[in-house]
């Protein structure tokens, strides 16, 4: 199956990436072994997708690293924000 | 009453008197609208400020105030509220963010008010970019925003 | 920097949008500006109201008002504070009231509005008389107010 | 001396009243003298101004029943405020 993976701010800085698309196997997927593979990308994705206070999101709603993924899904990584 | 709930993100300026009329009148039974305004500040302990750029999560920033705006009904029985956002580039002066909120007595509009901009500055998916006499830098989330949005929490 | 202070009692209405835009900008370091409008509640458990009226005592009103912005840009370190009241016979849905404080952040703008209408509800000499379905009567003081205002006493 | 002496709201109705010029001995004048010397006037002025929450000031300040007086003070009893 398919998901997006989108990086916003200094995170997407960062990677100098603001968005890809992932093939992921069907079975038991979720955000945080995206997250894993991602960080096999080399040691900037390894730094940055481990910081401890990364966010994520799946489909506009905050998540944590066990939620479980379906075909289609927007998944989005990003630092604390600072809006307002 | 369901609670009029309006939501906007949008790169340009908003004004906050129309705003306000557009919140349900007391024909409603609100006799009470507090409202907040955030400006961009040009000057801090760092120097003066250039500009500041905010960035943003189309479509999740939306569902985002939405939610928080919900939360703020169901707390308060509030009878309305606005919620915007501006993005992209702004200047010293410049407005970046209502919120407004109208119930029927003080307390409620007051407490609402507040959450909405404490949870807004901790959960809406928006960052603030700065460039200014120290250099161009990512503003950093503040532990002083996350106390005071911790403040709502139930003990 | 001295707090730019304004004070009104007036019988006509008066405009959010514009009060709110005569407050000192983000150029004097103001980054929040908390307001407050009250408005005549048209109904209430009693039923429907005709209208209000208020009275006030000339002179003591405005000092009165004074005294409580003073004592909150001493508090809160304040840029600005605008009070607005009216007086005479105001209808549903007329605004009554309007609060306006600027300052740097925003914990202190929305403290200060608050206690600015608290402060104004227990301590300022005015007095609503009511029609309504009811009859005619004076509102009588509330313990809720008192209460809110002794919450910003010092313990 | 003279002092004026203000009435507001339910007080100034009930008194039917609303201001008064009282001459007061020069010596020892004080706020509670003058509520006392005002309630020898009737049955209605003794009930209204020994009621517990009513509010005195003297020259647009509040005071307690001890403030003492000078010639040309302006004292006013109002009951408890509710504007706002």
């Amino acid at each position: 199956m398919e998901v997006a993976v989108l990086f916003f701010a200094r995170v997407r800085e960062d990677l100098d990436c603001d968005r890809l698309q992932l093939a992921l196997a069907e079975d038991g997927q979720t955000v945080g072994k995206v997250r894993e593979r991602l960080m096999l990308r080399g040691p900037t994705w390894e730094r940055v997708l481990s910081e401890t206070n990364l966010v994520a999101a799946c489909n506009h709603e905050v998540v944590d690293d066990s939620h479980r993924l379906s075909a289609g899904d927007e998944i989005a990584f990003y630092p604390p924000v600072t809006g307002g | 009453m369901d609670a009029v709930i309006d939501i906007a993100v949008l790169r340009e300026d908003f004004d906050p008197g129309a705003l306000q009329e557009a919140l349900p009148p007391a024909s409603g039974g609100a006799g009470a609208v507090a409202t907040f305004t955030g400006y961009v500040r040009g000057q801090d302990d760092r120097g003066a400020l250039n500009w500041m750029e905010l960035e943003h999560y189309p479509g999740m920033t939306e569902a985002s105030l939405r939610r928080i705006a919900d939360e703020a009904c169901a707390r308060w029985g509030l009878l309305a509220v606005t919620i915007v956002h501006r993005t992209g580039r702004l200047f010293p002066g410049e407005r970046i963010v209502w919120v407004g909120t109208a119930a029927m007595h003080r307390g409620e509009a007051f407490a609402a008010c507040e959450f909405l901009m404490d949870y807004l500055k901790t959960r809406a998916p928006l960052w603030k970019r700065e460039s200014g006499e120290w250099g161009e830098t990512w503003v950093e989330a503040r532990d002083s925003d996350s106390d005071r949005a911790g403040r709502w929490q139930a003990p």
